[in-house]
């Protein structure tokens, strides 16, 4: 504690002369705790590249963190004091889509602050934003639930599976994606067993995997976190579901695998939104390892940089630290045909040459190139992952073009 | 069906453990002790920790996912958490008791919950944690019924241990001590009794069975620091449907919540389940305050 | 208007909404002695009363009614009544504790009814969308923030007064009898069981009350609005402020309610960030630690009830 | 003075420190006597023997019994001091059995000697033998007075302190009472007594203390108080009919 005060005292010493902040509210604590120090920490990172790279506007960027607590109310005043006190002109997160919708409402949009999420995956700020709500202040960098539904039961179509059970997380970004998947699987004529729901955090999920075991299914979609997802994948195997698994996005993580076991997982098909190849995913992964000494292997990771290395770019191009002007210079630095940039110290003094020089760029992040739609949302490619010799790893990936003709076919 | 009704019994038979430390305490400390749970949160990660310190020195015993480690891990935890329960109440229950509102001491049993998970988050962080990582396959036993062999001992240490508890209670002059200062607090002094001592054996008794409960809890789900939280309601409603101060009472009661959790998903939504105790409860509290088993004398009734 | 300023006024339209919390459970607590363990059970009864019944209409769902905001936040406190009713009726004629347990339950229950029942209260999801009353008049959201902080102050100060004189009337005093010697005041002839459930039900109504006011301003309502830890920092801002004392409450709920976001930003301001995962349980723990520490040291709280009343200080 | 086997001096009472009901009264009980402590409802009877059994916290003033200081003895320290003191009310325990009853009454005593004394004890009270693994609860109130007065002997106490030991009995019931104790008297114990059946407490008691708004009023040989005009018609008037 005492250790940790004079570290954080130190780097704001450190700071140069000239200063600009930016904002995250992010699950510290609370249900989603499990995840989200690590959130913070890829913030962070994009935040000590960028000014390892000479920072924004040749000011050092100061990445001010506060705890939602996975809780609006707690969201809220924490947006509420970045946006005020801190004058950020970007607000990162949150990570809930339940926290992340009030902070857009009552705090960002009515101050005219950008607010870019890693996180959130609830279609209602598609609806929103659509509706003139958003004021096209907020943003997104993992796509909806819709594609990633699309995909999962293509996959599991491929795989034969006639009849599957879904257990999900009852949160929005659960309910959200278990509806989507069930219209897809319907609508490629496979069958959804049952669809059982389970709140978080409790310490066993076993009258809900009775539930599910009821309809005898040949295969489950499990939608979860982590820990929890682990506790429902050990109930499920435990009880004699079959492994015959696909898993979503959030447990690619290995502390899922490891808490399973890699040997029950063999079977186990699992989609994520980060592209795995590349340049700019490469870059990202390196520098995340030699920081953190481990793989970025868990959810929100590869987003939550983009969110943040997005913001930085659209400062820079913009010229000054105003969320209007970044709203508007998000845009300039992710679709278009510049030059293209990638993650990392390098890549992002190369972007701040390129700015300088007046010339356009286009930032392709650690989940690959990235365009918002009018919206906020982005289109991405996706990873199918599995696990092999105790690791995750990619079995397949569906570009965009891949991912847009699996939806086309369902919307035929 | 089958299965739900084995799940009952298994889950019910730890919250009868919790529920027996807390209709205890209850009936002989004379307060509702929210903090009674967390005590159980406390034991599961304190046996985390002595496991931990202690290393793997033994293959895990026959078909179950554990070996002595585990047992030497439970009465350690045991032990902190006694002179957890000591060091509260000699901190915050006794000072406050006789305030002139008795609900105080309960308002601050709250805190005290509070305050012990957090701690608890504090030095073991907030994800989950296994005593033992190797997944346990559930046998079949019968046609629809599969049983982990971790399950079947929590059901026998349950047994056990609310056997030798009745033992005591009846037995010993300890047993019966505590059984007078449960109907009669001043009766009992005068018959000679120091009730401190008394009192500081009951948090010892119940803050054992609670840790007990916590590493049982914890060998066939997952550690959590809001597990004990999480119990705090089947607990209350178990410990009210057997009648408040009956250790009898509090296992019939934990397995009737047990069973009713466990079957309520044949008629409404899992993500109910949690509701289903609080139900229980406020038909009891409508239908018969004092509990299937309580004496007039520890009657809800005032 | 900007900065500090801006802050303020949002910081004190949740203070104050609170503050309204806090004195309805003053009148359970403080006056009559009852411990209400699921205050932000009834928060949230009121809340999503108020959301359902102002709220647009959505496709396959339960209420959407659309009615006027006041409309809305009195039915609000209606329901909170009803469900203060319940739990009333089925426990306050047993000991004491039973009704800590009780809310406690129920306030699980409701937040299961709020996370699972989709149809009425949009599920995980929550309710969107929700129209803030008379947010068009205003030219801009600091302006709009402004009249919303006069409207709740008002309200707290209409609640506060009307409160004052609840318990310096002849019911206040009784409401103290009952809490005092329950013998005593049922030889006066007053059922102590009726006051209580009075005491009971009026307090959670101004609870759902506020929820209610909460909603108009935030503008969406979800589950994850009335987590338990409410709960706590409703108690911590009553406790502090001093139980049995009205403007305690209201200083209570202020003050806790600035340390906390105050402590929140300090932790953010002064924790590396790989210790900023411990930041919110600290926070916690300090509420946790203010609640005993004051039982135990000041138990008035900062501005407490004046001593008139007998204490049965027993041996234990 | 300090001849007495029992010596309460000034002792100022109360349920709380700063309301005494109690205010410095004195009295003292020999070797084998038996004492009444009558006075209209409200003089403070029970509140002075609970304070002088242990049971409520004594502000001031000094108890001792055989010399030795017990003022501060906390309440379960007063059968190890050969006191024992049997309140009016809820004087068992109905949910434990009459077996369990007596061994509660022997906690002060090593387990052995507990059992001895037990047995004693049914020796003494015949009546409690068929009852012996019955809960109290069965008993009439005249059996649970017995059973009250069994327990309280257990430890062998110099002296026996009773509130209102004939509260609640028939007539018949309340002379067989009195005359027990008359009979303990006879064995070498002394007994306090606070009675509202002033008459016939006084009819078998040595001395009487009538105690009026928790003062002392009057004292003396209970055969001469009895004939005391003034004790007569404010407290025996209507053969101690309650105020």
């Amino acid at each position: 504690m005492v250790a940790g005060l004079q570290v954080g005292t130190a780097t704001t010493a450190s700071a140069q002369d000239c200063q600009v902040s930016i904002g995250a509210v992010l699950s510290i604590t609370g249900s989603m705790a499990a995840i989200g120090s690590a959130i913070g920490d890829a913030g962070q990172l994009a935040v000590d590249q960028f000014n390892e790279a000479g920072g924004v506007n040749g000011c050092q960027i100061r990445y001010v963190l506060r705890d939602d607590q996975g809780s609006p109310n707690v969201g809220v005043d924490a947006a509420k004091t970045l946006v005020e006190i801190e004058n950020v002109p970007v607000v990162l997160g949150a990570i809930q889509s339940g926290v992340s919708l009030p902070v857009l409402t009552s705090v960002t949009v009515p101050a005219k602050v950008t607010q870019i999420s890693c996180c959130s995956s609830a279609p209602s700020f598609t609806d929103l934003a659509a509706s003139g709500g958003t004021d096209g202040y907020w943003f997104r960098t993992l796509p909806t639930d819709r594609p990633q539904a699309v995909v999962m039961a293509n996959i599991a179509r491929e795989k034969g599976y006639k009849n599957i059970a879904v257990i999900y997380v009852n949160s929005d970004y659960g309910v959200s994606l278990s509806r989507q998947f069930k219209a897809a699987t319907e609508a490629l004529g496979g069958q959804v067993a049952s669809m059982t729901a389970y709140n978080q955090e409790q310490a066993s999920y076993r009258a809900e995997v009775n539930s599910a075991l009821q309809g005898e299914p040949d295969a489950l979609f499990l939608i979860a976190f982590p820990a929890d997802g682990a506790t429902a994948a050990r109930e499920w195997i435990s009880f004699g579901g079959t492994q015959n698994m696909l898993l979503s996005n959030a447990l690619r993580a290995d502390e899922f695998v490891d808490a399973v076991g890699a040997q029950y997982l063999s079977n186990a098909v699992g989609i994520d939104n980060a592209q795995v190849e590349g340049p700019s995913v490469d870059a990202f992964n390196t520098a995340w390892s030699a920081k953190f000494g481990s793989a970025p292997n868990g959810p929100g990771l590869h987003t939550m940089y983009d969110a943040a290395a997005v913001a930085l770019l659209a400062m820079e191009q913009g010229g000054e630290a105003n969320g209007t002007v970044v709203r508007d210079s998000i845009r300039l630095i992710t679709g278009g045909e510049g030059e293209v940039v990638n993650p990392g110290v390098e890549g992002f003094k190369r972007a701040k040459e390129l700015i300088a020089q007046g010339k356009p760029v286009r930032y392709v992040g650690a989940t690959g190139p990235i365009t918002f739609d009018a919206n906020g949302d982005v289109t991405g490619p996706y990873l199918i992952w599995g696990v092999k010799d105790d690791a995750l790893t990619t079995l397949d990936t569906w570009d965009s073009a891949r991912v847009d003709a699996a939806i086309a076919e369902i919307d035929g | 069906m089958l299965q739900a009704l084995a799940d009952g019994i298994l889950t019910g038979s730890i919250i009868a453990l919790g529920a027996i430390g807390l209709t205890l305490t209850m009936g002989i400390l004379r307060f509702a002790n929210f903090a009674h749970a967390e005590m159980i949160t406390w034991g599961a990660y304190m046996a985390l920790g002595a496991l931990a310190l202690m290393g793997p020195f033994m293959a895990p015993l026959g078909a179950l996912s554990f070996g002595l480690p585990l047992i030497i891990a439970m009465v350690i935890a045991a032990v902190l958490t006694s002179l957890l329960a000591l060091m509260i109440d000699h901190l915050v229950f006794r000072p406050l008791h006789g305030r002139p509102n008795d609900m105080t001491i309960v308002f601050s049993s709250f805190g005290v919950s509070l305050l012990v998970r957090m701690v608890v988050l504090l030095i073991f962080g907030g994800s989950a944690q296994y005593y033992s990582n190797t997944l346990q396959i559930a046998v079949p036993v019968a046609p629809g019924l599969r049983i982990l062999p971790d399950q079947l001992f929590v059901l026998g240490f349950t047994i056990v241990t609310v056997i030798s508890l009745h033992f005591f209670l009846q037995r010993t002059r300890l047993g019966l001590a505590m059984r007078a200062l449960a109907e009669n607090p001043t009766l009992a002094r005068v018959n000679g009794i120091d009730t401190r001592v008394v009192i500081r054996w009951t948090w010892v008794i119940g803050a054992s069975l609670a840790a007990v409960a916590g590493v049982l809890y914890g060998l066939t789900v997952q550690l959590r620091p809001e597990i004990g939280f999480h119990l705090l309601l089947p607990l209350f409603a178990a410990v009210i449907i057997g009648g408040v101060g009956n250790v009898f009472g509090a296992v019939v009661g934990g397995l009737i919540v047990g069973l009713a959790e466990s079957l309520s998903v044949f008629i409404i939504p899992p993500s109910y389940k949690l509701a289903v105790p609080f139900i229980i409860l406020l038909i009891v509290l409508y239908v018969r305050p004092t509990g299937i088993f309580g004496s007039a004398h520890h009657a809800g009734a005032k | 208007m900007t900065g500090f300023a801006a802050y303020l006024v949002f910081f004190l339209i949740i203070a104050l909404t609170y503050s309204i919390v806090v004195m309805g459970l003053n009148l359970q607590w403080g006056f009559t002695g009852l411990f209400n363990a699921g205050v932000v059970g009834f928060f949230a009864v009121g809340a999503y009363g108020t959301a359902v019944l102002i709220g647009p209409e959505r496709a396959g769902a339960i209420g959407g009614f659309g009615l006027p905001f006041p409309i809305g936040v009195l039915g609000g406190a209606a329901l909170a009544a009803l469900a203060a009713l319940i739990v009333g009726l089925a426990t306050l004629r047993l000991r004491e504790e039973y009704l800590a347990i009780a809310t406690f339950g129920i306030a699980i229950s409701i937040q299961l009814i709020a996370l699972n029942f989709e149809a009425l209260t949009g599920g995980a999801m929550g309710l969107i969308s929700l129209p803030r009353p008379m947010l068009d008049v205003f030219s801009s959201p600091a302006h709009y923030n402004l009249f919303y902080l006069g409207v709740v102050a008002i309200l707290a100060l209409v609640v506060y007064l009307a409160l004052e004189r609840a318990v310096t009337s002849p019911w206040g005093r009784v409401l103290k009898a009952v809490r005092e010697d329950e013998t005593a005041a049922r030889s006066l002839g007053k059922n102590p069981v009726l006051i209580r459930l009075q005491s009971f039900v009026l307090g959670c109504t101004l609870i759902g009350f506020a929820g209610g006011l909460y909603v108009g301003f935030i503008g969406y309502v979800s589950p994850l609005d009335f987590l338990p830890i409410l709960t706590f920092q409703i108690w911590a801002m009553l406790i502090v402020g001093g139980s049995g004392n009205n403007r305690g409450a209201i200083a209570g709920a202020i003050g806790v309610w600035g340390l906390w976001t105050m402590s929140g930003l300090l932790i953010s301001q002064v924790l590396p960030v790989q210790f900023q995962s411990q930041g919110g349980a600290i926070q916690v723990i300090l509420i946790g630690l203010l609640i005993v520490l004051t039982l135990l040291f000041r138990p008035r709280g900062l501005i407490g009830e004046r001593e008139t009343v007998s204490k049965h200080a027993g041996p234990r | 003075m300090s001849g007495h086997l029992f010596q309460a001096n000034n002792v100022v009472a109360g349920y709380r420190p700063d309301l005494p009901i109690i205010h410095g009264v004195s009295m003292h009980v020999d070797a084998a006597e038996m004492v009444t402590i009558i006075g209209p409802n409200g003089a403070g009877k029970s509140t002075m023997i609970k304070a002088i059994a242990g049971v409520l916290p004594i502000s001031s003033g000094s108890v001792t019994l055989a010399g030795k200081d017990i003022t501060r003895l906390p309440t379960h320290g007063m059968a190890a001091a050969s006191i024992a003191y049997v309140p009016q009310t809820d004087n068992v325990f109905t949910t434990l059995t009459i077996n369990e009853n007596l061994l509660l009454g022997a906690s002060s005593l090593p387990k052995a000697k507990a059992l001895e004394q037990v047995g004693k004890a049914y020796d003494k009270f015949p009546a409690l033998k068929q009852y012996r693994d019955k809960k109290a609860k069965v008993l009439s109130g005249g059996q649970r007075q017995m059973l009250a007065v069994a327990r309280a002997l257990l430890t062998d106490p110099h002296l026996i302190m009773l509130d209102e030991p004939s509260a609640g009995l028939s007539p018949l019931m309340v002379s067989d009472v009195f005359a027990r104790l008359r009979e303990l008297v006879e064995s070498g114990v002394s007994v306090l007594m606070v009675e509202q059946n002033a008459k016939a407490a006084m009819a078998v008691s040595h001395r009487t203390y009538v105690l009026a708004e928790g003062r002392n009023r009057v004292e003396g040989v209970s055969s001469a108080l009895a004939q005391d005009p003034e004790v007569i018609a404010i407290y025996l008037g209507a053969g101690g009919r309650k105020r």
